[in-house]
């Protein structure tokens, strides 16, 4: 945003475009980002979605081979990468990006081109994923990837084991980014204890990913190792323990689950509110309960390997830990209900899934407890009830919680309201379809069907046979309710009606600016004086505990709880300029993550290389032109000579 | 982000270390080296372990406090570092206890 | 973004404490790789084991990087005082030192292969060689950062009002240096006193 | 009860589906508990001796109380959605802003953890008394391959595939590893060896020994199947448990004790022949052991053939044992089970062979008694 841009002699124009397809590529702007994230995420839910009606068409009779044993491997293995890992995080990293600076009265994340470099690495490594169709077949190792069948080169787990370790770079550069921005960049008077607790949420899981993504990345880079390059570390032959892996992957896996719950819980924390018209009840206590959650959820990993090599007394301790998780997550539970209790109650469409997340996510839960009875869990582990429980939790917990958050911040990323009619049918095929689709999961895995099986065993009985036919028709319910969602969205985006600043009569601080926000969100940052603050700046409680409306003309202009944003612009705003380094760096990803699957040192060294070369661009580049870092930046003559790099 | 790395900012901390003290440091370090080196020629019977280990904290703190300036800057930092730490210990020290202590052929 | 750090929340640059963050999160990296070394020690199958290791060459090595820590903080020192000069020297110094210390890793490397010990020989070896390999590209970066520097502040991109740069890259230098503490202890000298008798 | 109730969902109000989902998914579960055991024979709902009953009475209370839980979080529910909703005449007031009530708070912190506290203990109680050996248990050792198990009685030196036999009312205890092809650790995977009705699953692992228990109340013949993902054909790695009574029992061991008689019919004699010689092609021998009582038994690669026909179902006990069956798993063995033979040498291999020789294989392995 300065005069130098264009005049800079020697150096690379910058782009700067506000539209068009350059501006998306080069794009730093966290609600952009935002926006592809989200895009992105639908594109890959639709995969997922695809690969389960595969699944669920094998599984509709007995013993049928509608797919080869083959395929359908690939094609279960896939479901679950493509749901965890490229659909619920990422769907959570949408709201992140969008959400978190409004939220906490900041312009930006405070590293805007780092985060455009998350968002890249993430596509192109879902792109490195699914390219494994067509090189030799996708990955067939399940979502787990336990060793040592994944270092069997059949199993093509290479793709799984750079791809993943892909994405986690992706999330760690994210989760670092969220850190400083929520810890650094509150607007003034944003203390911790006024932080809407979608923030707060946000702000644990960035450190159970920030703890979490190495572990995984450890057990990814060895399951590389011996699958690629002939290490030892699970080989049995030669003394390798295959248990080694499971620890590592479930020391991440589980802390995993609640990075995927979590963001829900802080969506589920602000909508509930809003629609219910009071304060959420006990907030100190849901911010402790959550973090608590985040902590224990590190010290229960060993239960996922109940019926694997472990002794009795590890299986007793991880039976412990696992049980009281229910504790905080109870808090949480009994703390939204009592948020709707006493208040008045609107069933927005945003309402009806916060309330439908909290009933299917405590179904979800408490299967969850009975896996932690060990001596049962050896009749339920790696069965159909397992696959019930983590869809419980995994759709009728993440994304139901996600789904009411896009109703509930569509106004505000848009301008325009979503179809409540719609909305209403969604929200009723959605739960139907959901129920029927996972509830009698619950019952053929009790029966005795085990998960990941190409072929539903006849002699599991008709009754097991009529639940997984049941499955499949609560599939079919769910793809129809996924359109009308779908509809819903492009039609509202277009032609939805006007929704007005503040729409939800709501609570927090991104409600403050104008929907949808300007580039730099706030022409005048904020003064935070209360949690709520937005809902504070509208009304006040009399001595009851009654809120009244402010007062003194305050009604008839919107625009004055907005008082801050009513002056004039701050002095002068800097934005961090868009960039085509992050872009460019990545792309120096995709020869290194194809080199160090085929043991190719050539593309590995030119994937190095070009991601060298894109730091250099990066790190010589300023963040805006002509609002360098350095306040002494002068023409300086050595700069255009010395400097080789680029 | 801008012009906030100036010398001045540093020395709001107060008490910063001077180039003296990190030679000090240094020394003492390189002593410590030599000591953990000595194990490897001389007997120390079962205090060689606990020996080194203790060398090896020391060690750890002086480079992390002076020389990563951990005594003298924000809390946040240390507390950012040592969570860290202690989560990668008491972890793994759990991993490898289950690993070793706990399983099948260990029972038996 | 264009609050500098005396309009951050907590007073600190952006920069630091993303560094300081990433540090927090390399200790479970490290950690991992460490503890399998652990798992196995002694699980050679047949091939060479921790007999194998030259402990007075390695302690050499291992004190060069240690001192590269006081050639570190001293270029950081100098730069606190705006003395670019002094700063680069320094930083070559701990440059060289790096570089000495990976040229010893290499040659280390070298020679346990000629004496059987291949990354595929046993679980011993594939943990030791990824664990110290691991730490040794993060010195490559680490010499990588500081040869940038040094050209920056050749070049004008690093100033000298803006020792930020140089404290990063030292925080990150250090952080490298403790983890071969821990490692020269645990991985070296630990195991040649209790596996061996 | 029957399980019929999932069959007619009968139309409800809206508001309530959600808790009517409930129920009646808890309505199925209790359905199910006495199923029959004809028609659901994995059911781990019907256990048939202690160390799946004791879990199974263990789960029963904690569903109970999880279905208390369940009924209470959604009665607190649909309470605040009837009772709070925003009427068509409301005054556009708001309500009382309550931000919370810590006795409260510390009330549903405290219950929840008392409850899970009296959870815990028989809990870890059966953790222990499930794993200890039992003291007279009979020995059975398991190799998990892909895709089949295989079974050694090492007092009666007896190799069998896939169908085990063992004792009624007597504790056995199994003592299992996995490898692949053989006896090799180096391309074993994990598996898992699950009998619902008489255990609880336990892994399988390639290099390691783990252990388990399991006891029949009644003879009969009891389904099972792999539990871990195996590979390509984790789903066709079938169990098939026999529980004899004790004369049953000891029949059973003599008989898998004697050595194979050689065929005396032509057809057969010839199958003899080819078993152990293919000319050009790998011989069955190569890979199976049709014991014939000179020097002591020695596994193979494949399944143990020796008592082949004792057993009533092959290929990991997918198919049954017919003539027309072994034929076309002799014929191609791959068109009955997916196996990678051509890929990582694991599985059956296409040998190619003509009619001919396909009918005296045949012939010869149904003398397999
Ligand atoms: C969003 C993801 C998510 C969440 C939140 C959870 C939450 C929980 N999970 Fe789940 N889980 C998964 C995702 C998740 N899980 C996945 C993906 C798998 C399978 C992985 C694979 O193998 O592929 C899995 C598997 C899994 C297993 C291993 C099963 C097996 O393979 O054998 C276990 C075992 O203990 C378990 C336990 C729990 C527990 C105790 C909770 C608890 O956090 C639940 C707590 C909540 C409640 C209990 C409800 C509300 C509480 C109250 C109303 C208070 C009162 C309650 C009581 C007194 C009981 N989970
Ligand atoms: C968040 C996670 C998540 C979600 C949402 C889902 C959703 C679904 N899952 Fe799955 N699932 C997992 C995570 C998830 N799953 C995991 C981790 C595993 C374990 C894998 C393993 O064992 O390794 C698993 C395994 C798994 C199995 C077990 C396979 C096996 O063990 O053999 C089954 C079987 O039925 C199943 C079914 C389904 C079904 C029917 C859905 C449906 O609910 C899906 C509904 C989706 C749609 C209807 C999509 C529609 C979308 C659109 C229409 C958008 C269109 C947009 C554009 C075109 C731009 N899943
Ligand atoms: C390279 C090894 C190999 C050769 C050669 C081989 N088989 Fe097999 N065979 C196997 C394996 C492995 C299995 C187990 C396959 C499975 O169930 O997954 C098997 C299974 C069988 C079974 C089923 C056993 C059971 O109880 O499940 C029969 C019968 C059989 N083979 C017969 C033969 C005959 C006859 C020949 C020769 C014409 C032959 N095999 C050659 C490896 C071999
Ligand atoms: Cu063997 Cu699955
Ligand atoms: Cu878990």
């Amino acid at each position: 945003m300065s005069s130098t841009t264009a005049t800079r002699p020697g150096r690379y124009q910058r782009p700067n475009p506000r539209e068009g397809f350059i501006s998306w590529i080069t794009t730093t702007d966290h609600k952009r980002i935002g926006l592809m994230y989200f895009w992105t995420v639908l594109v890959f839910f639709f995969f997922g979605g695809v690969q389960s009606a595969l699944i669920r068409t094998q599984l509709a009779q007995a013993e049928q081979s509608v797919l080869t044993e083959e395929i359908y491997n690939q094609v279960f293995t896939m479901h679950g990468i493509t749901m965890v890992f490229l659909v619920v995080m990422p769907f959570a990293a949408a709201f992140f990006n969008y959400l978190i600076p409004l939220m906490i009265g900041a312009r930006d994340v405070a590293f805007p081109r780092l985060n455009a470099f998350s968002y890249w690495v993430f596509l192109f490594a879902g792109i490195f994923l699914y390219s494994s169709f067509l090189l030799g077949g996708a990955p067939n190792g399940s979502w787990v990837g336990y060793a040592p069948l994944s270092t069997d080169a059949v199993s093509n787990m290479g793709f799984y084991a750079i791809g993943i370790n892909a994405l986690g770079i992706s999330s760690l550069a994210a989760s670092i980014n969220f850190i400083v921005t929520i810890l650094n960049m509150r607007a003034p008077g944003m203390t911790f204890m006024r932080m809407p607790v979608f923030i707060w949420m946000a702000l644990v899981t960035s450190f159970l990913l920030l703890f979490a993504v190495p572990i995984i990345s450890t057990a990814l880079f060895m399951l590389m190792f011996d699958g690629v390059y002939g290490g030892q570390f699970f080989e049995p032959a030669t003394g390798g323990d295959p248990i080694l892996y499971q620890h590592l992957f479930w020391l991440f896996g589980h802390p995993e689950v609640y990075i995927m719950i979590l963001p829900t819980m802080g969506i589920i924390s602000e909508t509930l509110p809003v629609f219910s018209r009071k304060p959420l009840f006990g907030y100190a206590a849901v911010v402790f309960a959550g973090a608590a959650i985040g902590f224990i959820g590190f010290g229960v990993w060993a239960h996922h390997m109940f019926t694997s090599a472990m002794g009795p007394v590890a299986r007793s301790a991880f039976a412990l830990a696992t049980m009281f998780i229910a504790v905080p997550t109870g808090i949480k539970i009994f703390n939204w209900v009592f948020t709707m209790w006493g208040g008045k109650l609107r069933f927005t469409t945003s309402m009806l899934f916060s309330i439908g997340f909290v009933s299917m996510f405590t179904i979800g839960g408490l299967s969850g407890v009975t896996h932690a009875i060990v001596p049962h869990n050896a009749q339920q582990h790696d069965t159909y009830y397992v696959v019930a429980h983590f869809h419980y939790v995994l759709f009728g917990g993440a994304l139901f919680g996600l789904i009411a958050g896009v109703y509930f911040w569509f106004p505000k990323v848009t301008g325009r309201l979503m179809n409540e009619t719609l909305g209403k049918w969604h929200f009723w095929t959605w739960l139907l379809g959901f129920n029927l689709t996972f509830g009698p999961m619950h019952m053929s895995g009790l029966l005795g069907q085990p998960r990941r099986t190409a072929v539903l065993p006849a002699e599991l009985g008709p009754t097991v046979e009529l639940y997984n036919l049941l499955s499949g028709v609560g599939l079919i319910i769910l793809f129809g309710s996924a359109l009308v969602f779908l509809y819903n969205l492009l039609a509202s985006t277009k032609k939805g009606e006007l929704a007005g600043e503040d729409p939800w009569d709501a609570r927090t601080l991104e409600w403050l600016t104008t929907s949808p926000p300007k580039a730099h969100n706030w022409d005048k940052i904020p003064t935070v004086t209360h949690r709520d603050e937005f809902w504070h700046r509208k009304y006040a409680e009399d001595e009851a505990g009654r809120p009244v409306a402010v007062p003194a003309g305050a009604a008839e202009d919107v625009g004055d709880p907005r008082g801050d944003n009513a002056e004039a612009l701050d002095e002068h705003i800097h934005m961090p300029d868009a960039s085509y380094w992050p872009f460019v760096m990545v792309l120096g990803l995709v020869p290194l993550m194809y080199g160090l699957n085929f043991a190719s040192a050539p593309l590995i060294a030119i994937g190095l290389l070009w991601a060298i070369i894109g730091m250099y661009g990066w790190i010589i580049e300023p963040l805006a032109e002509g609002d360098d870092d350095d306040p002494l930046d002068a023409p300086n003559p050595s700069a255009t000579t010395g400097a080789v790099t680029y | 982000m801008s012009a906030t790395e100036t010398p001045q900012q540093e020395a709001e901390h107060g008490h910063h270390p001077t180039a003296r003290d990190y030679v000090n440091i240094a020394v003492i370090l390189g002593i410590l080296t030599a000591l953990e080196v000595s194990t490897y020629f001389f007997e120390f019977g079962p205090l060689g372990v606990p020996m080194l280990i203790v060398l090896m904290v020391i060690k750890f703190l002086l480079v992390v406090g002076w020389f990563m300036h951990l005594r003298f800057d924000t809390k946040v930092f240390s507390r950012l570092m040592y969570t860290g730490l202690a989560f990668a210990l008491v972890l793994y020290s759990i991993t490898l206890a289950a690993l070793y202590l706990d399983n099948f052929s260990a029972m038996t | 973004m264009a609050a500098g750090a005396h309009e951050t929340s907590l007073g600190i640059d952006h920069r630091k404490l993303g560094m300081w963050t990433f540090l927090g999160s390399e200790f479970l990296f490290f950690g991992a790789f460490l503890a399998t070394f652990l798992l196995y020690v002694q699980t050679t199958a047949g091939g060479p084991g921790v007999e194998i290791f030259d402990i007075p060459f390695t302690s050499i090595s291992s004190f060069v990087l240690l001192m590269s820590s006081l050639t570190m903080v001293l270029a950081h020192n100098a730069h606190t005082q705006g003395d670019l000069r002094r700063m680069r020297m320094w930083i070559l110094a701990t440059a060289g030192q790096g570089a000495v210390f990976l040229g010893g890793q290499v040659f280390e490397f070298n020679v346990f292969v000629r004496e059987g010990l291949t990354f595929g020989t046993s679980p011993f070896a594939t943990s030791f060689y990824v664990l110290t390999g691991f730490h040794g590209a993060h010195v490559f970066i680490g010499i990588l950062l500081l040869l940038t520097l040094y050209t920056f502040s050749l070049t004008g991109k690093v100033k000298p009002n803006q020792p930020l740069k140089t404290e990063m890259i030292g925080l990150y230098w250090h952080f490298v240096d403790i983890v071969w503490v821990v490692l020269f202890t645990v991985v070296y000298l630990i195991p040649e006193l209790t596996v061996l008798d | 009860m029957r399980d019929s109730s999932a069959e007619r969902p009968s139309p409800r109000r809206r508001t309530r589906l959600v808790p009517m989902a409930g129920f009646s998914l808890l309505a199925l579960l209790l359905a199910a508990c006495g199923g029959d055991a004809t028609r659901t024979p994995q059911n781990a709902l019907n256990p048939a001796g202690r160390y799946a009953q004791e879990p199974h009475d263990l789960i029963t209370i904690v569903l109970i109380i999880a279905a208390v839980v369940f009924v209470l979080v959604h009665f607190l529910i649909i309470y605040s959605v009837v009772k709070y909703r925003q009427r068509k005449d409301d005054d556009g007031s708001l309500p009382v802003q309550i931000h919370g009530n810590t006795r409260l708070e510390i009330f549903w912190t405290i219950i929840p953890a008392l409850i899970l506290a009296g959870i815990a203990v028989p809990t870890v109680q059966m953790i222990f008394s499930q794993m200890d050996e039992p003291d007279d248990a009979f020995v059975v050792e398991v190799i998990g391959h892909r895709w089949w198990f295989e079974y050694y009685y090492p007092e009666h030196d007896i190799y069998t595939a896939n169908e085990m036999a063992i004792p009624v009312g007597r504790p056995v205890r199994l003592q299992m590893t996995a490898s692949d092809p053989a006896r090799d650790p180096a391309q074993g995977v994990i598996h898992s060896f699950w009998v619902p009705r008489l255990a609880g699953k336990q892994d399988l692992i390639p290099g390691q020994m783990t252990y388990l228990n399991m006891l029949a109340d009644e003879p009969g013949r009891y389904y099972g199947q792999c539990a871990e993902y195996c590979g390509l054909s984790h789903a066709n790695m079938r169990i098939r448990v026999e529980a004899l009574d004790d004369a049953a029992f000891d029949a059973w061991l003599e008989a898998q004790q004697a050595p194979a008689e050689v065929p005396a019919d032509e057809l057969a004699a010839r199958g003899r022949e080819l078993f152990g010689d293919l000319g050009e092609r790998q011989a069955c021998a190569a890979c199976h052991q049709v014991w014939e009582g000179d020097g002591g038994r020695t596994p193979g690669t494949g399944p143990d053939l020796t008592h082949l026909m004792s057993r009533e179902e092959f290929a990991g006990a997918i198919h049954d044992m017919t003539p027309e069956n072994l034929r076309e798993w002799l014929r191609d063995p791959n068109s009955m089970k997916s196996m990678q033979y051509e890929v990582n040498g694991i599985g059956m291999p296409d040998l190619d062979l003509t009619d001919e020789e396909l009918d005296a294989l045949v012939a010869y392995l149904l003398t397999l008694e």
